[in-house]
């Protein structure tokens, strides 16, 4: 057995730490060789994803190093940090990784101590083991079975049909705020053979695929596919993806069999029935994993967790839910980066899926939802997935039905709400009745159709975790005084991932000359169906 | 020359009528059926003709008397073929004779009766824009001008009641009890002429259609800029405010050459109908702007490209290339705002504009899998009929029987009648080397 | 009548198979021209006789226009050729008359050129209102 | 007689829908119409040509006992048979009917001036009424037709028209220039969209035709002189070369089919100047012949002299004829980049939208460039051709070395054509094309009778459509043929005996013969005219000294009653 030699990556800050890194060697302080530097000017710059990020790649420590409270260079990077280091922590806690990574403050002078922390943590993680990461066998980047070809790519999905007639251009929410991008163009890129020039239009990654250009496109032009698989020839890197890339990488760790995750269900509060088997099995998807990214936008998510639960509970059903649930894959299918680690997360959750017996899977998120319908029989071949699948809104709308839930009596005055199609529950599944019964049956709130619905909603502006930008909040604000436009006072989303977006620019700090956010409140659909069948205890969120 | 020899010509259009004078003139006796209660056709709806810009209700109507009153014609109107059997040189058809319930030779076609009849119900001519009553012409110049009842629509059929008509037809000439017939005829070739329908883009919401009320088909534009028309020529908004728009804009190819729609197909006559629709537009006002959106400008007939060119410099016609992604209505003005890509800058624009125009599908006829199947003749994937041999596109599947005009394909009017001209050729031939009753190739001398 | 108010009066002989059928064609295009003409179809200009010409400007017409097909197109063979044989006579005897040149005219318009019809029209009408009123017409 | 009683005159404004009431007063010109000497009804109506319009006159004459009628609306080049025929059902002669033509004429090109367009409309109905006052009753006579059609142009169209006129039952002579038959076919390379050869088309129908009695082929013949009117046309028919024989023939119709040419861009694209340049139908010759050089990469230019560059029309095939020798070249060269280089792709229809979409998916590529920014050709470095063009997607020129350079030219008329008309007596249009009697609803018939055009003679156009308008010309022939006479007007010269001087000016002047003199009159000798030969040009009244020869509904006492009131009445 060949004994463990732990490999450390410490991120120290350029004034005190990393000073206090060369203090130590000028003083000829030993301490173990495990440890890679790697100089930032400030505690403050690091970022979750940097965290994740590399301990996905094989670390088994991450040691972040900044000034003494009170000494930062920056004034307050520190304190930045210390958040930054108390959310990842909460990540990895769900993973069961929290020991590998550690907060220290070393300053200028503390040549000494620098060595210590270094001498200790170095053995903490040696006595921890190897990070399961390390012989993983799977990876995200350039899958190996998509030609790079872009010929191949525009055989297989159909752009040469395009007769640039320009209506892809004229309905795509991004040109329409941003030139730089242009469906037909990196089409035409394909067309004329130009890899290079496709590569580095911004317009590929820029693209939200959300659908609306395909879904018009009168020569059936399959843009998504086209985007998906251009990105996948063009690309194997995260550079242009938000929040430092940290689901991706989550998608990644997450890939390997090796990884459990034994703080998955820690969300599940005392009251809730959940159970192990059964029927009807709730896919929570990344809902879990939100909070603690989304720490600095201030954006809260995840409460739709407990109210599905209740509001199943409540109908008599007790779903299922699984501590070995594995990320959907999705973002990775969508950033050009499904590598092998894509199939094997497919292969995780349906084999976790089977093992539980259930016939019914429920998704609260669309994205989730497309990712088994449409991606997994890609790579698990057409017949894998033997159970049903549907979205949270669809169940809600049989549960209605049904009588399974009864409402409460209505008031006279309705409180005017819309509701935003995400876009992989409406154009790509093509689901926009469910969430629409859902609404209509609820006493106190009256629906207001914005211009843009159904099947021609308006994007909320990202997806992917890929591209977020000027574009995206000028198409959040947009998408946003639709809603205001149409009289609503809450618009309702049906995807965490609308529900964060919305939120994330409505909670913008912004200045004095930022122009006065839309008058409307964000509310998940799931948690709108709870408070109103009084299951959420009057608390907040 | 066989004194007996006869044809039957399915379908009172522009198409059926050259058919069926050409044969008449030849001295061969010829059975039309039309459907509805007045000959005419998809012509008679229109109101000018490219590329001359030819009234064209003007230059049809004499076709139409002249087809109606050929002594070698019989027209049946409001009638249907219902059962072919037999051969080429030799079939038996069965003709349905609807009843209209207003006895042809009584009727006067003063009219009195349709301004008592209480019941209204839309005007399938006017293509929906105004009502017509449940006993009615179809349109002013209809031939015959015999009133027809609508016995869907007629309130006596539903309670027994009412017969005002009756009341007031000085001439005796109605009568609800009549009864629908069943005719035969032998002829020795059949003329399959039947039409168009237009495709409704309700299911492309982009472009509101069915939503907002300014934006209306090519079809329903030509009504409103007709004098006869439900406006009486005046170019009106159908907004509440009946405005007069100034600023209209065409988009081409909705519904067609479009695979969403499993329409691939290019109608073949819409780049030419905006372009006159939008001249006419000028020529009612001076004041009218015109922009027409367009994917490839398909000006390919005689002097077609000559007119888009006049259409640009003398009208000013603002043609841009590039497709509208979507209209917006602003709920206010009732006014339509387009987005579209501009081609210089490459920025998507916003175009506001009063009323749109969609250049829409022209599709075939919604009952054309029921005549292929009368017939025996096959249609294609989209349900035009069939030409097997693709070299003889008036030919369809089974011999003896042939088709003219945009039942078989996309095209325009020249074309038809080239068409109608044509399968009287092919019937003629047909019965000169089929004789009647003939099973060989019985020669037969002029 | 005053000088200013004057507008002229022309008369067109078009024949029916090139000029009015060019005539119609230029209506058809909507092609605008002065209102001062009024068209008499013949079925050929080699109808058109000079005695027309001095009736019509005795009685107070101020310009006389022979339109037919163009030479070698004609329906009837050479119905253009006499027209134009006796053009040139009626335009000499029409000078001794003190008749200016140009107040009558032969030309040939097709079927096909609507456009061309427009400019004869529009020019010869130019022309007979620069001319003035017709010193044949005895002060219509 | 009718007309010997005062003249009743109805007259019959129409409003045209808007055609003519938008631009004029028609109610006014009514009115006025009804303060005219002999006019004892007068009415507007929103279309007088409309069953409700035509029962208007026909109530009109029987109630009002008119004996001649009158309406103004629009041309009698269309609407006069149908008007004639209107009172004729009422019992008057259909020659006692007088059309006045305020629409082509007057409302649409005074579409700005209300009043004196009203003013002239006014005019002209007088002179209508002026003239209709003096109308006489007039008879049809007929005569019988020659059983022979002729068709000019042995190509695929005229081959397909004397087929059918064969099979129905006549004799037809086909006559061909060129020593063989199939015109411009014989030179391509394959046809689309069934892929065949061109020769397995020709074969078949040239089979048929030489199996036909009734069909006589002249090939290497040309038509020199023609005389004669419908049902009775006398032909000359020579050989072209050598100094062969002559045939005279006596034929009821003729069919012109006499084809297209490829225009030769010369100047255009480097045609001519830059080697590996070449148009449609020489890379047709290439592909046919076997001797095409080895191709990497090619570029096809389309609209070459078509759409405002030589000629002003689109010639509807080029596109269809550059995607389909695109694909060939595609199909022999898997390997090679095929541009296609267009303004519009004039796919139009079901099967050109298909054939264009599999050329796409071929991989053929199709650059659409400006109207303003055709692409340049020039010599290129190693025997290539240098060619640079607008991507107007990418937005930026593109340099391309090519092999082969292929330039889509329009179809233009022959170079005789004009010959050919005039001999025929039909016009030709703006485009050099033959010109058709009406754009929409006479497609290919000419104006004159008995003549029928089909084909690319009539304007570019494919296979199947010249097929469609062959079949078209022959049943526009046996209209004639199977009716086996013609009906003539009754407007031809007549002679006043009592006045004739028999000075023969007249017969000098008739170009069909038609006025012999006989004995009789005050000098021994009068005029006479055969009515079966007169056709009714009405040059024969010019030229009579005496003014005894007259032409019946353009007699002299009628048209200098129009021109007094033109120049009398209202002012």
């Amino acid at each position: 057995m060949t004994t463990f030699e732990p490999e450390i990556v410490a991120l120290c800050c350029n004034w005190c730490s990393y000073a206090g890194a060369d203090l130590a060697g000028v003083s000829r302080i030993q301490y173990p060789p495990n440890v890679r530097i790697l100089r930032v000017m400030c505690s403050g710059r690091v970022e979750v994803g940097h965290i994740i990020r590399a301990l996905e790649m094989g670390a088994d420590g991450v040691l972040v190093t900044g000034c003494h409270p009170g000494d930062c260079h920056y004034i307050s990077g520190n304190e930045q940090a210390e958040k930054a280091i108390a959310a990842t922590k909460e990540i990895l806690t769900v993973l069961g990784m929290e020991d590998r990574l550690s907060l220290e403050w070393i300053s200028a002078a503390e040549g000494q101590r620098f060595g210590q922390v270094m001498t200790d943590f170095v053995e903490r993680i040696r006595a921890l083991g190897p990070n399961p990461m390390k012989e993983a066998k799977v990876s995200r980047g350039n899958p190996g079975d998509v030609p790079g070809r872009l010929e191949d790519l525009v055989d297989r999905t159909g752009v040469m049909y395009c007769l640039e007639c320009g209506k892809c251009e004229a309905t795509c929410p991004i040109t329409r705020m941003e030139i730089a991008y242009s469906p037909m163009l990196i089409v035409e890129e394909a067309l004329r053979d130009l890899p290079e020039e496709l590569e580095a239009d911004k317009g590929l990654w820029n693209c939200i695929t959300c659908g609306l250009c395909s879904h018009r496109c009168p020569s059936g032009v399959d843009f998504l596919e086209f985007v998906r698989q251009a990105r996948e020839v063009e690309t194997s890197s995260c550079d242009r993806c938000a929040h430092g890339g940290v689901f991706h990488a989550l998608a990644g760790i997450m890939a390997n069999e090796a990884v459990s995750q034994p703080g998955r269900l820690d969300w599940v509060e005392d009251g809730m029935e959940v159970a192990e088997k059964g029927e009807l099995l709730y896919f929570t998807g990344c809902l879990p994993y939100f909070e603690p990214v989304l720490w600095d936008v201030d954006v809260h998510p995840a409460g739709a967790l407990g109210s599905t639960v209740r509001v199943m509970n409540h109908a008599g059903i007790v779903p299922v839910v699984m501590a070995d649930e594995r990320c959907c894959g999705h973002d990775l299918v969508w950033s050009g980066q499904s590598g092998t680690a894509f199939a094997e997360l497919a292969r995780l959750n349906v084999e976790a899926i089977k093992a539980t017996g259930a016939r019914r899977v429920v998704f609260t998120c669309p994205e989730g939802l497309r990712t088994f319908a449409k991606d997994y029989p890609r790579v698990l071949g057409e017949d894998a997935i033997d159970f049903e699948l549907l979205h949270i809104t669809q169940l809600f709308a049989e549960l209605i039905e049904e009588g399974r839930l009864e409402l409460p009596e209505g008031t006279d005055e309705a409180v005017p709400l819309t509701i935003q199609d995400p876009c992989r529950l409406g154009r790509h599944m093509g689901i926009v009745d469910a969430p629409r019964k859902v609404l209509d049956s609820l006493p106190g709130y009256e629906l207001r159709e914005m211009e843009h619905h159904g099947l021609n909603a308006h994007c909320c502006g990202t997806s992917s975790w890929l591209n977020c930008g000027t574009f995206s909040k000028r198409i959040q604000v947009e998408r946003m005084t639709q809603a205001e436009d149409a009289g609503a006072d809450l618009l309702v989303t049906a995807c965490p991932k609308c529900f964060s977006h919305f939120n994330c620019t409505l909670n913008e700090p912004g200045s004095d000359d930022t122009p006065p956010k839309p008058a409307v409140e964000i509310v998940d659909i799931s948690v709108l169906l709870s408070k109103t069948l009084g299951l959420e205890g009057g608390g907040d969120r | 020359m066989t004194k007996d020899e006869s044809v039957l010509i399915i379908g009172g259009g522009i198409a059926g009528f050259q058919a069926a004078l050409d044969l008449a003139a030849a001295g061969v006796q010829v059975h039309m059926v039309e459907k509805s209660p007045s000959i005419g056709g998809r012509m008679a709806q229109l109101d000018k003709t490219f590329p001359t810009n030819d009234c064209s209700i003007c230059i049809l109507a004499p076709k139409m008397i002249e087809t109606y009153g050929h002594k070698n014609i019989n027209v049946r109107t409001y009638a249907e073929v219902q059962k072919v059997s037999g051969s080429i040189g030799d079939f038996q058809v069965e003709i349905l004779q609807k009843a209209r319930f207003v006895y042809e030779d009584k009727c006067t076609g003063c009219g009195a009766c349709m301004e008592k009849c209480p019941k209204k119900v839309s005007s399938e001519y006017e293509m929906g824009l105004a009502d017509r009553r449940a006993i009615y012409f179809p349109f002013a110049q209809a031939v015959p001008r015999v009133a027809t009842i609508d016995k869907d629509a007629c309130i006596h059929f539903k309670t027994g009641k009412c017969l005002l008509c009756v009341k007031e037809c000085q001439a005796g000439a109605i009568d609800h009890k009549m009864e629908d017939e069943v005719i035969t005829v032998n002829v020795g070739a059949i003329i399959v002429a039947t039409g168009f329908d237009v495709y409704l883009p309700y299911e492309m919401e982009e472009y509101g259609y069915g939503r907002y009320e300014n934006v209306v088909t090519a079809m329903e534009f030509e009504r409103i800029i007709n004098a006869a028309g439900p406006t009486h020529g005046h170019m009106q908004r159908l907004s509440e405010d009946k405005g007069r728009p100034k600023r209209l804009a065409f988009i081409q190819c909705v519904g067609a050459r479009d695979v969403r729609h499993d329409r691939p197909y290019c109608s073949a006559v819409c780049c030419m109908h905006s372009t006159k629709e939008a001249m006419l537009a000028r020529e009612h006002h001076s004041d009218t702007d015109s922009w027409i959106f367009y994917t490839d400008m398909r000006a390919f007939g005689k002097g077609f490209w000559e007119y888009i060119e006049r259409g640009e410099r003398d009208y000013g016609i603002n043609y841009i290339r590039g497709k509208p992604g979507e209209i917006i209505e602003d709920p206010e003005t009732k006014d339509l705002i387009l987005y579209y890509t501009d081609r210089e800058t490459r920025e998507v624009r916003a175009l506001e504009v009063e009323m749109v125009i969609l250049a829409t599908a022209l599709i075939p006829r919604a009952d054309a899998p029921e005549v292929a199947q009368i017939l025996g003749i096959e249609m294609d994937e989209y349900n035009f009929f069939k030409a097997p041999n693709v070299m003889m596109s008036t030919d369809t599947t089974r011999e003896g029987v042939y088709m003219a005009g945009y039942c078989q394909k996309p095209m325009d009017i020249p074309d038809a009648v080239a068409q109608g001209s044509a399968t009287a050729a092919r019937a003629m031939e047909a019965m000169a080397q089929n004789p009647k009753g003939g099973t060989s190739q019985k020669e037969v001398t002029a | 009548m005053t000088e200013d108010e004057w507008e002229p009066k022309i008369l067109v002989f078009c024949c029916n198979w090139c000029s009015y059928a060019g005539a119609d064609l230029a209506g058809v295009a909507r092609l605008q021209m002065p209102t001062h003409f009024r068209v008499l179809r013949v079925m050929c200009s080699g109808r058109f006789k000079p005695e027309y010409a001095f009736k019509a400007m005795e009685q107070g017409i101020d310009g006389v226009f022979v339109l037919g097909c163009h030479i070698g197109d004609c329906h009837y063979l050479e119905g253009n050729h006499r027209a134009k044989k006796r053009f040139e006579v009626l335009e000499d005897m029409m000078v001794h008359l003190g008749v200016e040149p140009g107040r009558i005219k032969i030309d040939w318009v097709s079927a096909s050129e609507g456009v061309r019809f427009q400019a004869v029209i529009t020019e010869f009408v130019a022309h007979i209102k620069e001319l003035g009123p017709s010193p044949l017409g005895g002060g219509r | 007689m009718r007309h010997d009683e005062e003249p009743r005159i109805g007259v019959f404004v129409c409003h045209c829908g808007s055609n003519i009431g938008g631009w004029l007063d028609v109610p006014a010109v009514a009115e006025y119409a009804g303060t005219l000497p002999y006019v004892v009804h007068s009415e507007d109506n929103l279309y007088t040509c409309a069953e409700d319009g035509l029962a208007a006159i026909r109530k009109a004459i029987k109630e009002q006992d008119l004996n001649r009628v009158i309406v103004a609306s629009c041309t009698p080049r269309t609407h006069e048979p149908l008007f004639q025929a209107t009172c004729e059902e009422a019992g008057l002669n259909r020659y006692l009917f007088e059309f006045v033509n305020i629409r082509d004429q007057c409302s649409w090109i005074h579409m700005s001036e209300w009043d004196a367009a009203t003013e002239k409309a006014k005019e002209l109905v007088r002179m209508g009424v002026a003239k209709a006052t003096r109308l006489v009753p007039l008879d049809r006579s007929t005569a019988p037709v020659e059983l022979v059609a002729m068709v000019l142009g042995g190509g695929i169209t005229g081959m397909t028209a004397a087929r059918a006129i064969a099979n129905s039952g006549f004799e037809v002579y086909l006559v061909e220039r060129r020593s063989v038959l199939g015109g411009l076919l014989n030179r391509l390379h394959k046809i689309w969209p069934t892929e065949e050869s061109p020769r397995q088309l020709l074969d078949g129908l040239e089979a048929d035709l030489e199996a036909n009695e009734r069909v006589h082929i002249l090939t290497g013949t040309e038509m020199v002189d023609l005389k004669g009117f419908v049902g009775n046309f006398d032909v000359t028919l020579m050989p072209v070369e050598g100094n062969g024989d002559g045939l005279d023939l006596k034929v009821g119709t003729i069919i012109v089919a006499t084809g297209a040419d490829e225009m030769k861009p010369d100047g255009l694209y480097g045609y001519g100047e830059v080697e590996g340049v070449v148009t449609e139908l020489e890379l047709e010759t290439m592909l046919r012949e076997g001797n095409l050089p080895e191709i990497g990469n090619a570029v096809f230019i389309q609209c070459t002299g078509a759409r405002g560059q030589r000629v002003t029309y689109c010639s509807r095939v080029c596109c269809m004829t550059g995607i389909k020798n695109a694909m060939e070249l595609r199909e022999l060269y898997p390997e090679a980049s095929i541009n296609v280089l267009y303004r519009d792709i004039m796919a139009y229809g079901i099967s050109y939208e298909e054939l264009y979409q599999r050329a796409r998916v071929k991989g053929v590529g199709f650059i659409r460039h400006p109207k303003e920014e055709p692409p340049r050709v020039e010599t290129g470095p190693d025997g290539k051709v240098r060619v640079t063009y607008r991507d107007v997607i990418l937005g930026r020129d593109i340099v391309q070395d090519v092999d082969l350079v292929v330039l889509s030219t329009p179809l233009v008329q022959h170079e005789d054509a004009k010959e050919l008309a005039q001999m025929l007596r039909v016009p030709l249009g703006q485009d050099r094309f033959f010109f058709e009697a009406h754009v929409k609803l006479r497609p290919i018939d000419f104006a004159s009778d008995g003549i029928f055009l089909a084909g690319t003679a009539h304007g570019p156009k494919d296979i199947e459509e010249s097929i469609v308008q062959a079949l078209g010309a022959a049943s526009r022939s046996l209209t004639f043929l199977k009716a086996g006479q013609v009906l003539s007007e009754p407007i031809v010269a007549v002679v006043d005996e009592d006045s004739c001087i028999g000075c023969g000016n007249c017969i000098e002047v008739c170009p069909y013969g038609a006025i012999e003199l006989k004995e009789g009159g005050k000098r021994g000798q009068v005029a006479e005219v055969n009515p079966g030969l007169c056709k009714g040009c009405g040059t024969c009244p010019g030229a009579c000294p005496s003014s005894s020869i007259q032409q019946l509904g353009f007699t002299d006492e009628q048209i200098l009653a129009m021109i007094t009131a033109l120049a009398n009445g209202g002012d």
